[in-house]
């Protein structure tokens, strides 16, 4: 695992990206360390109004340029602040925190399946997927978004090679319906599922989907999960989500990727 | 300019660099906060609440952020006393700045027990023992509320050890030098304060509770003038030295709270906003010490 | 779509179009704030805290800012029971709304016969009797902390009055349950909670306490969670309705306190903050019964 | 008095004019009402750090144009949060509070005497007892300054035409020294003393200094006091200054200018 620092980066771009969803791009030495999965935790204000730091995941990182990329929407006072900081500002961030997704081993079938801004670190994840030859495939990729408008990282996708699957509740976009529903279906195809591993990130109904549909059909899948973080580091056991065996787990350390068979969401 | 500034302390016994610890419950064991500086820089380290049986802690939610505070329902989550000091201590063990186990029990016997394993533990610096934590269902808090049952819990742990006893209080209470006086007669050689303050939040959308215990413990800087009061009235009322803590976020606090009458501070909901805020106080405080042409001890309590 | 959403209630037969009310010392005697909207629209209005005799207050400063909240310092600056009803009166008593008389004490008897004068005011609604007040060398807090006191005060005022009693407790203390069940055997037909925790606050340029008299009283978003967990542990104990209070600044934490089990709120601090805020609070309290489909009585305590 | 309200302002100019000391001018109903020596209340951020509103005096209003103007020194985080506000931004103010400076009977000679971030309101006052003809002069000014840099004001009062005496406590522009000593000096050359009205506003040494004049001399004095405040309408009884009565009397409202002898100044 990388360690992560302390530290105040510079934001080089702050854009609306769709309503409510910004991306900002900062310049950090962490995009050298950075992995699909892991977060940034940042300070919004620094006065006490919000106290805590956010986590937000990475959305791509770029060891040559040492740019970052965090995709968020704003929800609340803590992103509304974020989304008035504008280039040159600095950014207080902690980083890279957490466990990312482990890349596929050599002859998998990688599968991503992402529900609206759960999406954002799984662009990072299908770009280094894409990039790792050794893979010799470009992942399956199926997204969902409430609408048309709200649907982002498709450029993104298209311009690693990947063709994503679209859904959209209302059906503005790609196909009606949930990704999960989609992506049941796609299964169908596969004699022998044994060969695929699912990346996933969403609101809690899709993870719930995504671990079941594993469960029965004995597939590896990773799920990133989201819970309130106090510290982001693993010190103040804040963050705890229950794990399958006894006790809890720690989103932001023993995660926020699990392996779907380690933990329980109810 | 400021280098060579003494910061020492020495509470009951506990050598420490500089009076700036880490609080319990807010540092791990630890491990975390080693990535973003050199911990042998503190005072001294706390280390999360122990119990004697492991404890899974409170479902989650665990944390709510309140105006410029945190309620906290972590429940005591520890491996117990045989865990901590089969994987957590031989780590632990070799900082070379005293470290401090944070106790609690169900019962005072409970308190006698871990505290006597402990005392095995060679460089051990101390005992804190928690007779104030409002997330669990037996003991905690209800300990501190009454100078008996505070005293019964100390005397018990005076029993099974040779060790500095730090009696960490509750702010929950009418009359906080009536409990401060009572540890101290039990056989504490030191008084931390505060633990959180006992509050809640409901959720307005499912209108329930957010917390499945109901009740949290509030820290940060929300409670620092409760915090304050309490280390000016209990300075007033003892003569052992005081851990100051509740809020601290900078140094001008901690110099707040060596004024109202503590011998030492911790930083403990700070750690999670600012990872570095303890080395931040530290330098701070030697600096003011430097501009005000003065030295560690002579402002402890220089407010009264 | 809510303008003839049923806000009404009834506390102790004092009856109020809606449950907003404005806190005791924060409202003056209703002049202030008229010129920022109809101050008839408030569900009550609470005077500043009288005393029998004119009391000049503390010295100042008497405010201090703290992380989401203040730190006051007033001291019950009042002109005394008989020049509030020769001048505050005849303006207040022509007020729509029910006007709650805010009253403190040095001794039990002081409380008797500043209830006995205001008794004999026609229209006045009710007496909010302070056994809380942490500014004041003698009396006030005191009352307050322990159940004997608290109790031995109510009974006074409930012979000099028959006006509906509100005892306003303090939380500075270990039970409140306690203190509660005691002021409702001794007579109170509701209780209001709470008013401010003792903090303290330390000039470290000067190096000492920033108030004159150490101690002062903390209020605003800071406590909130404070109150709402004394509001939940009071509407367990007792069923006299509860006037909750508290670092109440939007309609959402009103809705919080309700769902606590509040009756009624009362809008303290925030008034400094956004004079408008508690007319924003009435208008939001409808707007939420209406998306919720509930009604006001359904959510009094529906958070248990 | 005038009514005060509540409400947003537009910012139209938030300029640095000297070291940490900025002139923000709004677009507000009030400048109708506004008087010299009469104060906003605002709120500089919308979150609860900082949680009260902070009082500065106006330092300019017009009638004609709907503007006011206030100039402010950066000391902590509420100027901070001020100073950081852009042309377009909406000020949240409640004003004009308070009882503001008398205007000079007829006959009678003004005098002015500002210290640092105190000569703000005085500029405004200045103006108006240059425009009241009835009056017939131009108030005489004395300005002191820690430094030449940190002096403003000074043009302002040149377009009306008066020529303040400054100085500065380094001596880098007009007198080094105080201006009570200046004044001190001047007062020599009046015989009758009576037809004098003073006008003060700066830090405490300053305006005690003047009260003893004004005592030792019988002149009328009037003094613009600074306390902490919370509500700025006279409700909390919070910012009290001792009456040279018994009790105690409220900057908000009886204030923030004081006739002399009303007050105690410990
Ligand atoms: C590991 C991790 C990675 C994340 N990555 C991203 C990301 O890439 N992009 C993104 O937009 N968001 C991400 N989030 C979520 C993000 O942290 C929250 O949206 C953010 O903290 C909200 O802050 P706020 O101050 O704007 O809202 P708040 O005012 O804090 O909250 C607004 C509302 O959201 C609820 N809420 C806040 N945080 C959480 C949470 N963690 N879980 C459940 N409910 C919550 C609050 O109760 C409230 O109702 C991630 C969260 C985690 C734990
Ligand atoms: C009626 C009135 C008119 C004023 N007019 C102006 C003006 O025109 N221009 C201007 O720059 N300032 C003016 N002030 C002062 C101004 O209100 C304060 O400088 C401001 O509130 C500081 O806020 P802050 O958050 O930046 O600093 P804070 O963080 O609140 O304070 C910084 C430091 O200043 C001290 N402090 C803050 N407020 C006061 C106070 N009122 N009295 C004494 N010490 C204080 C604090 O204790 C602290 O040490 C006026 C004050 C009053 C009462
Ligand atoms: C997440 C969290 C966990 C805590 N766990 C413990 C604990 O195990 N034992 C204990 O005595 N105090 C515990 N505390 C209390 C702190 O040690 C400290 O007394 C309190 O938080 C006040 O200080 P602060 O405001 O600086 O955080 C905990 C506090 C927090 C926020
Ligand atoms: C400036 C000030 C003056 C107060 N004066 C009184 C008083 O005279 N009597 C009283 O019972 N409570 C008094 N209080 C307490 C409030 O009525 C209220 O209980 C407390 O402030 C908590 O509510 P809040 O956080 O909404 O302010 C005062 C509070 C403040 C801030
Ligand atoms: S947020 Fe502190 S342990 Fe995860
Ligand atoms: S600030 Fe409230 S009375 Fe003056």
């Amino acid at each position: 695992m990388s360690t992560p620092a302390a530290l105040f980066a510079n934001i080089t771009q702050n854009t609306q990206i769709a309503p409510d969803i910004y991306l900002m791009e900062i310049e950090a030495e962490i995009a050298e360390a950075a992995q699909p999965g892991q977060f940034l935790h940042i300070r919004c204000s620094d006065t006490f109004a919000p106290l805590l730091r956010r986590p937000i995941s990475i959305s791509d990182a770029d060891k040559k340029t040492g740019k970052v990329e965090i995709i968020y929407r704003v929800i609340g006072q803590g992103t509304h602040l974020l989304c008035q900081k504008r280039p040159g500002d600095r950014l207080d961030i902690i980083g890279p925190l957490g466990r990312g997704f482990p890349m596929p081993e050599e002859g998998k079938t990688s599968i991503i399946i992402g529900g609206g801004i759960g999406v954002a670190p799984l662009l990072y994840l299908a770009k280094q997927i894409a990039k790792d030859h050794k893979n010799g495939h470009l992942p399956l990729t199926f997204l969902g978004f409430a609408t048309k408008q709200e649907a982002f990282g498709i450029d993104f996708l298209s311009s690693l090679g990947i063709k994503a699957t679209i859904c959209t509740d209302d059906g503005t976009l790609g196909y009606k319906g949930f990704p999960t529903t989609l992506f049941k279906e796609h299964l169908n195809q596969y004699q022998d599922k044994s060969n695929l591993i699912i990346y996933a990130c969403g609101p809690k109904p899709l993870l719930s989907s995504i671990k079941d549909i594993a469960a029965g059909e004995h597939i590896t899948a990773y799920l990133s999960l989201e819970e309130r973080m106090a510290c982001g580091v693993g010190a103040c056991l804040g963050c705890s989500v229950k794990s399958s065996q006894a006790g809890y787990k720690k989103v932001c350390k023993d995660g926020p990727v699990f392996e779907a068979g380690e933990i329980e969401l109810e | 300019m400021t280098d060579n500034t003494d910061l020492t302390v020495n509470i009951a016994g506990i050598k420490m660099q500089n009076p700036v610890m880490v609080a319990s419950g807010t540092f791990g064991f630890g491990n975390e906060y080693k990535n973003f500086y050199d911990i042998n820089k503190l005072g001294a380290l706390v280390t999360k609440g122990l119990t004697l049986m492991p404890k899974a802690g409170n479902p989650p939610p665990r944390i709510h952020e309140t105006p410029a505070g945190v309620l906290n329902s972590v429940g005591l989550e520890n491996p117990g006393v045989e865990q901590f000091i089969a994987k957590e201590w031989p780590c632990l063990s070799k900082l070379k700045i005293p470290v401090i186990a944070n106790i609690s029990g169900d019962t005072v016997e409970d308190y006698y027990k871990i505290a006597k394993q402990l005392s095995t533990l060679e460089n051990l610096a101390a005992l804190e023992v928690n007779i104030s934590c409002p997330n669990v269902e037996k003991g905690g808090l209800a300990f501190g509320q009454e100078p008996e049952s505070a005293s019964e819990v100390i005397k018990a742990v005076r029993e099974a050890t040779r060790l500095p006893i730090i009696a960490k209080l509750s702010p929950n209470v009418s009359h906080i030098q009536k409990i401060a006086e009572a540890v101290v007669s039990a056989g504490a050689d030191a008084i931390s304060l505060i633990n959180t303050l006992l509050g809640m939040a409901i959720d307005i959308h499912s209108m329930g509770p957010v917390f499945c215990r109901k009740f949290a413990g509030l820290s940060g800087p929300a409670v620092k003038p409760v915090a304050l009061r309490m280390v000016w009235e209990v300075y007033e009322a003892v003569s052992v030295p005081i851990i100051g803590m509740g809020g601290i976020t900078t140094w001008q606090d901690a110099v707040e709270f060596i004024l109202a009458g503590a011998t030492a501070v911790a930083v403990g909901t700070a750690n999670f906003v600012n990872p570095i805020a303890p080395i931040e106080i530290i330098e701070g405080l030697k600096t003011y010490l430097y501009l005000k042409e003065t030295n560690l001890h002579d402002l402890i309590g220089a407010a009264h």
